[in-house]
């Protein structure tokens, strides 16, 4: 192995699931593994999983993960010759990237005039339009504070995006023309904490819409493939909650069209490394461009299950210069892979991001199961970030298959301490539009609203074992958990449905 | 301890037909059957408040037997009674906007501030009608979890 | 789901992490499952997975997990219309899988008539030498308990083998005459406690050779599928350690001659359901039949992982008369699998099993990685059973690449209150033969012998944390679990080896 | 506790250069790293015997004072010395053979006698020459771990 390891040493510029991932893929490519971490991070599982961890500031990511400063340092005292950014954070920050790369160190991931020019997704719109890409309509110039270019021409609904965007930060539905200034006072907010960038534009919202992306993984060499699509339609704050793929949606001819599509999106620039080029489909079944992010996505491993081939490894050989084999073509998906996250939020309450201590996590394992997880049981989630725990992933012959794989997997799952998304994901599961595959971005909005109430058995359920919980009561209560912060009652909602139907 | 009752959102209920055995009682994991099927669940907590996760959802259960309860039901009684709210803020974070301020009028429901949280903007909201007495925070103030943000009056 | 279950209500006449894998089927296909179990494994991780569980009998295999009566009478009180009997214990019986149909319940597995025609390995062997496949070289009949029939014969070394064998149990290798009385009392005595049945023959004796075996599965209605192969050359007690898919000494042309001989053979019984034909390879690259094992076998997840389909729901719905689909084909593997068995044995003590608790249990996830575990932190092995805890399975592209995950996913596998194989099995991934492919079942006896002594820094590691453990010890130590019965002290081969090496 | 060494088969071990940081202290989940790289071991035991599982093998460590030391050797020195040698069962299983008899002579490994347990034949073997004394069990008992089996002179 070490004789054909890429890099000798490579630092991990993030936290989580995906450093962990990218930890692993270090391991298995004989590279040594260096991690950073936030003050909030010391005892975090990436920081136990990797070579050794350098703590680069305080909690705020300001500070820490979103400092290029600090991590350059890090990585040319840690001897890295090698840096992966992950998704987030600095992954899509060419200023970054340059700075790795002039401090002597290889960027893992596309050159950064690729980053540069499709990061900033007004300047994308304007490239591929020229490139015969359909486009959702919309603007191409940002939105003034005054509101001086009048985003209603376009026709309400619209929705109001970061040009530095990505993952949901920063996007805004308005219904109408009176909610636009409220709606762009938040949308710029959340712009500038996510991505220090307040640049805001609007585009038509196209309702019901699908969600589909197509990944993209092209060598130094001009070899680019498309492997296969992934339908990314179950959303709330739109933030992906669940990805599949195939898409349910999509046909032969249609992802044919995607990924000629995805193509000429990447052909606007000088492009290698993994991407993925994210779509709208609309009832009629016609696709339209939203932007391409040139990073690795959340998602990813949905397509490593239906390929086979190890995304992350790839981009780290890559960017040492290794070409991909001569045979390595397009890619129709094989089987069926599905999705879930499990973040730390109520979907009772909004899907409210809650805070505590993770004081159980039992994952699910056996044929066709993989997690991905950033926390074990008695990590601590620090409130600054990002509240994703695990991705539970599931791979099988086909979708029906993949879905009962997926009921049994989340019936194995067991999280304590804080509330998570668990009991809405295995209600999906058994939801009859997600199971007929013919669902949209709406589902969440229309479908499960604020969750159904308790059923009766969960209900007799929950007392027998709080009464058995009380009566076998150790003689010391050192070991049971308190109560985690930020509990919220979802017995409010109880009392609303009522207790006895 | 036989007559503890468990109740759920103030609700009486029977754990009629499931029985309970512990898989590790000290990490809250019990294995709970009926004569078709088991399933395994957690449960967290200690005297008479208890959360049991079931299916993914942190159900709260109190425990207490008939004394316990009438003694909480006086305590109840004495604070609360139509009285002053105090809205706490659920999760620590920022307080980035104050949309209320002393004397407003707010329906149950109606965004009062909005605190930045896990990269997130949560909007805190009146959990009932009423009008908005002192504010004890002010925008830019970091907050922790049950913190006074705001009275309701 | 419900409408198309195979089933209403499955009972698993198994125990150990091949119950777990069958009751998992059964939830993913919506069937209840219903558990069996000895008073020894009350706590076992297979009764607490189940819907429900029978106790059926002490600890001792005969009075419970092998008792024909008890299985099938729970089988009959809890209204079950299927058992499926895993491998081992009554998997190959045909007599149970007689008395099963004969109470009105469907038998999970081949006809009962195939299983008896290639259970018994003696007749097996005069059934397809008939069929033109090539034999081991060796007798027919089986051995008298005076040696009446002289195996001398066949030139030693030979290989004695229980005729209702499988497992390596009643295998003894024989060297030279002197040692056949003694070698074949040993052989008796296992292949009566293992199968009741002390019949014993002997075969020539093949070294090198690799093992490689063909995955058949079939369904009722004549369609039959090839599914590649595994190779299980990786052995110590004529049991297999470690199998992988597909075999590194397997080219297109022998793989086809394989599935042709596995069809023969299949084709000498009426046959359905999942098994496998067993082959030696030697060194000239040409193969022998060795036995057909008409059940699912403990690497059957390695076919699944490189095939994408699931072999034991297929085993379910093909007992209820479903059709495999017309367009699945025999298969060649794709991209690279390979399972490590994970026992409670010592492998610097001759692979011993090691009773005791396994006080803790953490095993690895991510990418790649599938684990199939009987045992959970907290279980006590019972001394009545195989002391198999978990399987390890890998996939990844190729085999450097499931070689270098294996050797990740190892590192992240802690076991604590018994000895494990995971050490030899960390050895292994690391062993030039194994990394070459060019290995033969001698591997262990040949390269590992009894082990190579503790390195100097592992030696340090474990003094390190012995003294922090001390120091750092909490004022109870009722956690801390006591050194568990059972370990057998390494330091004798530490001594010998010499600590200053 | 300053004094404390640690001795792996009787011989000191220099823990020089690693790193311990407790991951879960009761687990016994350590993790220990030295400049490059870290790993995740377990420790399990209490007082002076500690059992280390480092890349998947058992090392047990007697971890003692000066003092420690000096009164263990004592008790070693009274009971051992050449004297008789108690062989014990490693495992709990059946006694199925015996292969010697009071009297034998035996060399170190030879088998002494089988005892079936997981479903296998173990070999008991001879851990150093001798003559074998009383023989303590029979073919047929059941035997428990640690349990006599016989003496060797």
């Amino acid at each position: 192995m070490t004789a054909g390891r890429p890099f000798r040493r490579l630092l991990v510029a993030n936290r989580g699931e995906i450093a962990v991932r990218i930890i692993r893929a270090c391991r298995e490519l004989g590279i040594e593994s260096i991690a950073v971490h936030s003050e909030a991070d010391v005892d975090a599982l990436h920081v136990r999983l990797a070579d050794r961890s350098v703590l680069i500031g305080a909690a705020s990511p300001a500070a820490s993960y979103l400092s290029i400063d600090r991590i350059v340092a890090a990585a040319r005292e840690a001897g890295a010759d090698a840096v992966h950014p992950g998704y987030g954070f600095l992954s899509e920050n060419a200023a970054f990237a340059r700075a790795v790369e002039a401090a002597g160190i290889v960027f893992v991931g596309p050159p950064p005039a690729a980053i540069e020019a499709l990061g900033d997704k007004l300047a994308a719109r304007r490239a591929v339009a020229g490139a015969g890409v359909p486009l959702v309509p919309g603007l191409t110039v940002p939105l003034d504070d005054d509101v001086a270019i009048d985003p209603a021409q376009l026709g309400f609904p619209i929705m109001l995006k970061a040009a530095a965007g990505g993952g949901g930060r920063g996007m805004r539905r308005v219904n109408e023309a009176g909610e636009l200034a409220a709606a762009l006072a938040v949308a710029r907010r959340e712009a500038q904490t996510a991505f220090g960038d307040a640049t805001v534009y609007a585009e038509r919202l196209i309702s019901p819409a699908r969600h589909v992306e197509i990944q993209l993984l092209g060598d130094q060499h001009g070899h680019l493939v498309c492997l296969g699509e992934r339908d990314c339609s179950v959303q709330r704050r739109n933030q992906k909650l669940v990805e599949e793929s195939p898409s349910p949606a999509v046909t032969p001819q249609l992802r044919a069209a995607m990924f000629d599509c995805a193509r000429r999106v990447a052909g606007t620039v000088a492009f290698h490394s993994a991407a993925t080029v994210e779509f709208l489909l609309d009832v009629a079944g016609d696709h339209y461009f939203l932007e391409m992010n040139t990073r690795l996505q959340v998602e990813h491993g949905v397509t490593e299950l239906v390929t086979g081939l190890d995304l992350v490894a790839w981009q780290i050989r890559i960017a040492a210069g290794e070409p991909l084999p001569d045979d390595l073509t397009d890619r129709t998906p094989s089987g069926h892979a599905i999705e879930v996250r499990l973040y730390a939020e109520d979907p009772w309450d909004g899907f409210r991001p809650v805070a505590g201590n993770v004081s159980a996590f039992r994952m699910p394992d056996g044929p066709g199961v993989r997690v991905d997880a950033g926390v074990e049981a008695g990590t601590r989630l620090p409130v600054d970030y990002d509240p994703l725990l695990a991705k539970l992933l599931v791979h099988a012959a086909d979708r029906p298959a993949a879905i009962a794989r997926l009921r049994r997997a989340l019936d194995e799952t067991l999280i304590g301490g804080v509330q998570t998304d668990a009991g809405f994901l295995r209600w999906l599961v058994d939801d009859d539009a997600f199971a007929s595959g013919d669902y949209d971005t709406g589902l969440i909005a229309e479908r499960w609203r604020d969750g159904p109430a308790a059923d009766p058995a969960q209900l007799a359920i929950a007392g027998a074992v709080a009464l058995a919980a009380r009566i076998d009561a150790p003689a010391s209560v050192a070991g049971a958990a308190p109560i985690a912060a930020g509990v919220r009652p979802w017995t409010d909602a109880a009392r609303r449905e009522g207790l006895s139907r | 301890m036989s007559d503890l009752e468990a109740r759920i959102g103030g609700e009486l209920v029977a754990p009629d037909g499931w029985r309970v055995d512990w898989v590790d009682r000290t990490a809250g994991l019990a294995r709970v059957s009926d004569v078709t099927t088991s399933r395994l669940v957690l449960v967290e907590g200690s005297g008479t408040s208890w959360v049991v996760t079931v299916a993914g959802r942190r159900i709260a259960v109190i425990v207490e037997s008939w004394r316990e309860r009438t003694l909480a039901a006086a305590d109840v009684t004495a604070s609360a009674g139509g009285g002053p709210l105090d809205v706490k803020a659920s999760l620590p974070g920022l307080v980035v906007s104050i949309a209320v301020a002393t004397g407003s009028t707010v329906t149950a429901g109606e965004a009062l501030l909005t605190i930045e949280a896990m990269k997130m903007q949560n909007e805190v909201r009146a959990p009932r009608d009423g009008i908005v007495g002192e504010v004890v925070v002010a925008a830019g103030s970091a907050v922790a979890t049950g913190q006074l943000l705001l009275r309701l009056d």
